[in-house]
């Protein structure tokens, strides 16, 4: 399914640098303000699903060269693998660390979470199965 | 507030249902995704507003400013656990509802129909 | 004695069944070598079971000998150890020495038959053992073990040939017969060890025996219940009316097995069980009172019906569901008291006098069919043709008859006794019972009589014009062999049979020999077998029936009276049950399962909705209503609410799909407000995305579905409309309520405390978040997460596979190409 | 490493297998290498962690989930009912897997077959092992969602004009479970079964009634796991579904789901909603009964009614849900270790027999009985598999079923005598279905209706997969008939800890969980014993 409008050609060029990073930010300040791996995901899909409604699959596809299942593969290991690792330290699956550490420039210590790699893997698995459908289903419609 | 909440996941309820029970397959999906609203709105129901006659936007949401000390009253903010309870019903509901689209679709290009009575019909034939 | 005394038994168990199977691995060829070894299985067991009885003596029926216990499942009550008393020792010898016999028949009746003999000698093997189990195990549920494997090899037995559908037919029949009083069985067996004490009960026979009147509450119904559940499974093995109709049918297996299985051995196990059961049981009213009236009945209805056949197997067939009714009948009667002790005599020669004659009878039969042919109508002076095979039969037909000085004339004299001295306690009924023995009887001289004459060609036998076609079933050859066989092993074919039909002349002409050997066994033998000469030496009563019956039985014998092949009607009770299970079955199942998803849908929702007023009756606390304030204390929240109901509303009210499109995302938008209304910044944000996702692939969808309309009658719309506003209110109402109980958020709270930084609870440790719903999310609940990103991992993958892609996805490579290709255009 | 952080391994290895399947689309060896070593690791580990934890006292060990302390995080509890559990659904998982070797096309087997079925095996690993509620709700979905993708797996026209049943009335279980997690989170403040376990026994000991409301709510949730364990009159979903697909799914399918369902009656009745007599177990358990009356009778009588295998096994599976039912509705510790026992036997067998079913498909080339005959001739070794996984069905002594039904019709004739009757019944047309595929397959004459052409004749070679998934699956079986003795040890102790918490909740939430209900208990028990101190004189 393509829309051809060139304003919202256009308009996507611009919006979609700013929304794919915004949609890391949400996932990255999860863990203190609203967001996460779930929000960060969608509006990362959404923009992607967008994009490729204005531009066409061959665009989406040059933005995203990998089959979404590949997302999907990365992210449900990296939450696994950060899930599994304590296991190998004697610790309970899933057991979480938490701590702190400086950046060069930065007079703000850098307040870290292993869970963020999780929310990481959420995210991708996310941004896979979102774009992975809507394209699947748009594919349908070709 | 509860009331209003118990009302709309009723009616929701009722509605979803009265949708299930159709011919259409189309419907019956519309009815899944009202099943879903009724779910999480049931939930919700449960982390009681925390300032009863006038909640403010974002006011008790349960984002913490500073550590959260024991002498804080728990009631300053909502019940968070239903939150986080209805994000993974979300999430689930609509990989469910995705599904069950790409299966209509597949169903309506392999069966011809959507009408359930139609596909009853035809399964009793292949069987 | 010791624990090797059960390996023993339980060696003399198993032998036939292991060595039968061990036959398996001989070359095909190798008949003699095949026979000798599943020979030497019954032969092992008989051998050992009388070196264990000659070494421990017949223990005395108050105190039962059990070997001693090797635990299998002793949680189950259900472990190793055997009883061989005299009824279990005698069954044992009985068992095992006819099925040696057996073995050697079976030899000469399939002949050369390589492939036959391959199939048999294990199978027979197995039944053998399974047998020997049923009489040996002194756990009651061992018994219930060995007695379903009994079913089982004889289904496979009688389904012999397994390409006729009419046997398999039978076999099923038979089967099913069986299997169904084997389950009642086991819950009879199982009711009495309850009944008893459970765990505590009892479940040895030796225990119940030893036990008796003491520990075993007659009047507790759990114990007249399953007495009469035990009896249920013993009159449908033994082919007590009306569930005899499967052992004619059995006559579908080749003939060693009807004259093992279906004559002297398994249909037995429920005369077996029911002498287990006598010592604890008799005390019932309702043993006389159930068992007499079945044995009787069976006797009769067996007995006439075999008068009006014409195949041989199917005529001894009949006579043997009398003879069982018979048996049975005795050991109603044995109840009865008769000058203060149990009126019951013999018992074990009576069941080993029926097994003398009846197994030679249907070794016979088989080899007549074999040479000649099965119907009887065809053997008109068939003498002159296999002589020593008639006179065989002769012999055993004349004890049939229970002629003077067969040792089955005693039995018989014994039974009229019984029936006679019952009078003290059944008032007038003994005449009738009187009346139904001297019918029974009648019929039985008259079916040697007939045998008599027309095997020796005497005028009075039975001309094969009386026959009326399909003797083609009636013969032996369909078993599959070729050529008659010569040499020393076709005589193999008869010479069983008179090995045992002697030991029937052996009692009657020697009582005090017969005594010697069969006494140790009894349990109810007061003074010695008397001969025949006693018994005309003392007339009563009794003897003057049996020699008027033995008159008239003549005279219908020759008379041309009742000589047709009747169908016994209740061959029509298994196919009704068949019709009534299957058809019936199947219309009562397809009243639910109709296919139809409305219907599902609406028998969940009654069900949810019967339980759950139900629930509502018992809990009245829940229907009060709810102390809370006004429910219009926040304008925003009513407004949304009201959409909320409003778009629902209106969904199924609107056709055009774009509109429900629409008015599907304002109520997804409204229900994102109401999260924001309770502080849910992140459930708000996350709705909409998928809001918003979930509307693309709305639209996708649609597009990719046929436009059609939906119709339904008003009719319809009314009851869906009643069951949607019930079950919405139910869950409505119980939101209301579970919102409303007050309970405090434990493990809110706890995760609201210990997001950020920790406690003493956990050692200081905290989520490190401020987020508590992410933190929630990704870490003290992160398991869930786990799953969750799972199940849309899994979503995306059925949908991925529900669409194969037709094209391949565009490498990186073509795509660069295509890339270069559009630049250039 | 401790013990107890192990037992996430049940869990971990079947997601992680999955997740490298999702990236192996194309190298299907590999996949099935890997997938028969996940299901070979994760039956090894069951089978060890039982022998084990045989001489343990309590036999449980639980693992926190985040190490967050117990009721907060998730706790992940393997006690008896859950290993017994675990064992046999790894051993079906990997009979049924290796069996799916020969049968599923090698087209369809590149679409995502391996990681479905390793992630099917994640959730109900997960259901079978979680502590929590909501966290069952999810291990349901997970299977749930894989078997929506099994179920429509290869996409004919016949499964797609069935799935949609499974898929919607499914739908509707999993709303309604997912309101009632959270209202039960509403009405106790907790999601933790052993913290659900202790509020009710708390409740009591204080002789306190339960929140209004209670009775209603496990009603909802008992809705929710009878539909998903296909118990009278919610099963509508499986007959008409589980036919129509692949058979080693569908072997899988019969051996795990709707044991799933029951294991969640089983799990959360006893302990929690129905514990102890409350207004809950007063409506629950006359439910229960009826309900298991029908089961058992309805279902035997629609499996006799087809005609065809697959449909026959298919709706027995029904019959035989009825009998755990049954072990539920009587609520005491030996019945439900009886139902323990019935389920383990239950999903090896019926599993094995949806196998045999596959191979008797292979060399008749339809599962119509009136369109098949003389395989007896042609493969005895088939035979023999049927002949005792059929036995074993229908409870014929010594083979599994015999062992599980015994207890169940045992504990029955106290108070429900007349299920136990039903049971008996049932027990005789169960042998009267498999008796007429057994004599029309195995036994008559081979039909004319098929003409088998050496080409067309299944290649030995092809099949050797299916007939070693049988096999084992037959070995089990054969396992639980003649070493009933270790496998009820266990099952009675699963039986004794579901029907009397204490040791459950201890366990999960550490040594000082009840001294609360002792002291009321104790006081109690006082005040009842200077009651009748009153009364005597």
């Amino acid at each position: 399914m393509t829309i051809s409008s060139p304003v919202l050609r256009n308009s996507m060029r611009l919006i979609l640098p700013i929304t794919l990073l915004y949609a890391m930010y949400a996932m990255l300040k999860g863990h203190h303000e609203p967001g996460g791996g779930f929000i960060g995901g969608m509006i990362f899909a959404t923009a992607i699903c967008t994009y490729r409604m204005s531009h066409g699959a061959l665009a989406q596809l040059r933005l995203m060269p990998v089959h979404p299942r590949v997302l999907i593969f990365l992210g449900l290991g990296l939450a696994l693998g950060t899930s599994v690792i304590p296991l190998l330290l004697g610790e309970p699956f899933l057991r979480s660390a938490v701590g702190e550490f400086h950046l060069p420039f930065s007079s703000h210590p850098f307040h870290y979470a292993s869970a963020m790699a999780f929310d990481l893997g959420v995210m991708l698995v996310v941004v896979g199965v979102g774009v992975g459908m809507i394209t699947q289903l748009s594919e349908e419609l070709e | 507030m509860t009331i209003i909440l118990s009302i709309c996941v009723a009616v929701t309820f009722a509605v979803s249902i009265y949708l299930m029970t159709g011919r259409e397959l189309k419907s019956i999906a519309m009815g899944v995704f009202l099943l879903g609203h009724a779910a999480n709105l049931s939930i919700i129901a449960m982390s009681r507003t925390p300032v009863r006659h006038e909640p403010q936007l974002l006011k008790g949401a349960p984002i913490l400013t500073e550590a959260f000390d024991a002498a804080r009253p728990m009631s300053s903010i909502v019940d968070p656990l239903p939150q986080a309870l209805i994000l993974t019903a979300i999430v689930i509901g609509f990989a469910v509802m995705a599904f069950l689209l790409s299966l209509l679709v597949l169903t309506s290009r392999k069966a011809g129909t959507l009408n359930v009575e139609q596909l009853a019909a035809e399964a009793m034939q292949g069987a | 004695m010791t624990t090797s005394e059960t390996i023993w038994l339980l060696l003399c168990i198993l032998a036939p069944a292991a060595l039968g199977c061990a036959t398996l691995w001989l070359p095909k060829r190798a008949i003699a070598a095949r026979t000798l070894i599943a020979l030497l299985g019954p032969v092992a067991s008989f051998v050992i079971l009388a070196q264990h009885l000659a070494a421990h003596g017949v223990s005395a029926p108050e105190a039962p000998a059990a070997t001693p216990v090797i635990e299998w499942i002793p949680v189950l009550h259900l472990n190793l150890s055997f009883l061989a008393d005299g009824l279990g020792g005698f069954f044992g010898l009985l068992v095992s020495g006819i099925g040696a016999l057996i073995v050697l028949y079976a030899r000469g009746y399939f002949g050369r038959d390589e492939a036959a003999l391959f199939r048999f000698f294990p199978t027979l093997g197995f039944f053998t053992t399974a047998m020997m189990g049923i009489v040996l195990a002194d756990y009651m549920l061992l018994t219930v073990l060995f007695w379903e494997l009994t079913s089982i090899s004889s289904f496979l037995l009688i389904g012999w040939d397994r390409d006729d559908r009419h046997a398999v037919k039978l076999a099923m029949q038979a089967f099913f017969t069986t299997g169904l009083g084997g389950m009642f069985l086991m819950g009879g067996v199982l009711m009495f060890g309850y009944a008893t004490g459970g765990d505590g009960g009892l479940w040895r026979w030796s225990e119940v025996l030893s036990a008796g009147a003491g520990r075993i509450d007659v009047s507790d119904p759990l114990i007249v219940w399953s007495f009469i559940l035990m009896l249920f499974g013993a009159a449908t093995k033994s082919a007590q009316w009306p569930f005899h109709y499967w052992l004619p049918g059995a006559m579908a297996a080749p003939t060693p097995v009807s004259a093992f299985l279906h004559s002297a051995t398994m249909v037995k196990a429920g005369v077996f069980l029911t002498g287990r059961m006598f010592p604890v049981f008799a005390a019932l009213e309702w043993w006389s009172d159930l068992i007499i009236p079945l044995g009787a009945i069976t006797m009769v209805a067996g007995a006439t019906i075999a008068l009006n056949q014409h195949d041989l197997k199917r005529i001894f067939a009949y006579t043997t569901v009398s003879q069982l009714g018979l048996l049975m009948c005795m050991y109603g009667l044995g109840s009865l008291e008769y000058h203060g002790h149990a009126n019951i005599e013999w018992d074990i020669t009576q069941i080993a006098n029926h097994a003398f004659y009846k197994a030679p009878l249907f070794i016979i039969a088989g080899a007549l069919g074999h040479y000649i042919s099965r119907d009887i109508t065809q053997l008109g002076g068939a003498i002159r043709k296999r002589p020593a095979m008639v006179i065989t039969m002769l012999l055993a037909g004349y004890a049939l008859a229970a002629g003077p000085g067969t040792i089955s004339f005693q039995a018989k004299e014994f039974f009229l006794y019984a029936i006679y001295h019952a009078q003290e306690s059944i008032g007038p009924w003994w005449m009738l019972l009187m009346a139904m023995a001297a019918v029974t009887a009648v019929c039985n001289v008259a079916i040697f009589v007939r045998l008599l004459t027309t095997l020796m060609g005497w005028p009075g036998g039975m001309k094969p014009a009386a026959a009326h076609g399909a003797h083609d079933e009636h013969d032996d050859h369909a078993h599959g062999h070729g050529e008659h066989e010569h040499g020393p092993w076709a005589h193999l074919i008869w010479i069983p049979g008179l090995a045992l039909v002697l030991l029937q002349y052996v009692g009657g002409l020697a009582p005090g020999l017969w005594g010697q050997w069969f006494a140790p066994l009894e349990s109810h033998a007061a003074e010695a077998i008397p001969t025949a000469l006693h018994a005309f030496m003392h007339p009563t009563l009794p003897l003057y029936v049996s020699l008027a019956c033995m008159a008239i039985g003549a005279a219908v014998g020759l008379s041309p009276l009742m000589r047709g092949a009747i169908v016994d009607m209740h061959d029509r009770i298994y196919p009704a049950m068949y019709w009534l299970a299957v058809t019936g079955g199947g219309r009562a199942f397809r009243t639910v399962q109709t296919g139809r998803f409305r219907h599902y849908i609406i028998f969940v929702l009654l069900a949810f909705l019967g339980a759950y007023v139900a629930s509502m009756a018992l809990d009245p606390e829940m229907l009060r209503w709810p102390a809370v304030e006004s429910a219009f204390e926040f304008i925003p929240g009513v407004l949304l609410g009201v959409i909320i109901c409003a778009t629902a509303i209106l969904m199924p009210i609107v056709q055009s799909r774009v509109v429900r499109v629409i008015i599907l995302g304002s109520c997804g938008f409204s229900v994102v407000g109401m999260y924001l209304l309770y502080q849910a910044p992140d459930l708000a944000l996350t709705q909409l995305m998928f809001e918003i996702i979930s509307v693309i692939l709305f639209v996708l969808v649609l597009r990719l579905l046929p436009d059609t309309k939906e119709t339904d009658r008003a009719s319809g719309r009314w009851w869906r409309f009643t069951l949607g506003t019930l079950t919405g209110v139910a869950i409505g109402w119980l939101t209301l309520v579970a919102a409303q109980s007050g309970a405090e958020p434990k493990l809110g709270e706890w995760f609201a405390r210990h997001s950020y930084t920790g406690t003493e609870a956990t050692d200081g440790r905290g989520g490190g978040g401020r987020n508590i719903v992410n933190v929630i999310l990704v870490d003290f609940r992160g398991f869930d997460t786990l799953g969750e990103i799972t199940v849309l991992s899994i979503a995306a993958l059925g949908v991925f596979s529900l669409f194969p892609r037709r094209k391949p996805m565009p490498t990186q490579l073509e795509f660069e190409e295509q890339i270069a290709g559009g630049a250039a255009r | 490493m401790k013990l107890e952080n192990l037992i996430i391994l049940f869990v971990a290895i079947p997601m992680g297998t999955g997740v490298i399947g999702v990236l192996l689309k194309q190298r299907v060896q590999i996949a099935r290498v890997l997938g028969v070593l996940s299901f070979l690791a994760t039956s090894a580990l069951a089978v060890g962690l039982l022998v084990h934890l045989r001489s343990h006292p309590t036999g449980i060990l639980v693992s926190q989930m985040g190490a967050w302390p117990a009721p907060f995080g998730i706790s992940v509890v393997f006690d008896s009912l859950s290993g017994l559990l675990l064992a046999a659904s790894s051993l079906v998982a990997l009979g049924c897997y290796v069996h799916s070797f020969s049968t599923v096309e090698p087209t369809a087997e590149k679409r995502y077959f391996h990681a479905l079925v390793q992630l099917l095996m994640f959730g109900v690993n997960l259901a079978f092992l979680t502590g929590d509620l909501f966290n069952l709700f999810v291990s349901f979905e997970i299977m749930l969602m894989a078997s929506y993708c099994l179920l429509t797996f290869g996409g004919t026209r016949l499964q797609m004009t069935q799935a949609y049943k499974y898929v919607l009335l499914n739908l509707i279980g999993s709303t309604v479970f997912v309101i009632g997690a959270g209202l039960v989170y509403g009405m106790t403040g907790t999601l933790n079964f052993a913290d659900l376990a202790l509020f009710v026994a708390e409740r009591q000991a204080q002789g306190r009634a339960l929140p209004p409301g209670f009775a209603a709510l496990s009603i909802a949730l008992l809705l929710v796991f009878g539909l998903k364990g296909a118990i009278f009159p919610l099963w509508f979903w499986l007959p008409d579904t589980y036919y129509t697909c692949n058979v080693s799914i569908a072997g899988l399918f019969a051996g795990m789901l709707t044991k799933v369902g029951i294991y969640a009656i089983a799990r959360t009745f006893p302990m929690i909603f129905a514990h102890g007599g409350s207004d809950a177990a007063k409506i629950v358990m006359p439910i229960l009964a009826i309900s298991a009356a029908f089961t058992m009778f309805l279902g035997v009588l629609g499996a006799v009614s087809h005609h065809n295998i697959r449909r026959i096994l298919a709706v027995h599976v029904i019959s035989q849900v009825g009998y755990m039912v049954f072990g539920l509705a009587l609520m005491t510790q030996i019945a439900l270790a009886g139902c323990l026992f019935y389920m383990i036997q239950h999903m090896v067998v019926k599993s094995c027999l949806f196998l045999c079913c596959g191979i008797i498909e292979r060399h008749t080339g339809t599962d119509d009985l009136d369109r098949s005959g003389g395989l007896l001739r042609r493969d005895w070794y088939l035979a023999l598999v049927f002949f005792i996984a059929a036995m074993s069905l229908v409870g014929l002594p010594p083979l599994s079923g015999f062992f599980g039904k015994l207890v169940i019709v045992r504990e029955g004739w106290d108070t429900r005598w007349w299920l136990s009757i039903f049971g008996l019944l049932t027990g005789a047309l169960t042998l009267l279905s498999m008796l007429k595929i057994w004599s029309y397959c195995f036994w008559s004459p081979q039909a004319a209706a098929i003409e088998r052409t050496p080409e067309n004749l299944p290649n030995r070679g092809s099949l050797r997969p299916a007939y070693a998934g049988a096999t084992l699956l037959v070995l089990v079986a054969l396992f639980l008939g003649f070493g009933a003795q270790p496998v009820y040890e266990i099952a009675f102790r699963a039986g004794r800890q579901l029907a009397d918490p204490d040791e459950y909740i201890v366990a999960v939430l550490g040594p000082g969980a009840l001294d609360e209900v002792a002291k009321y208990r104790a006081t109690s028990a006082q005040l009842a014993a200077g009651r009748a101190a009153e009364v005597t004189p």
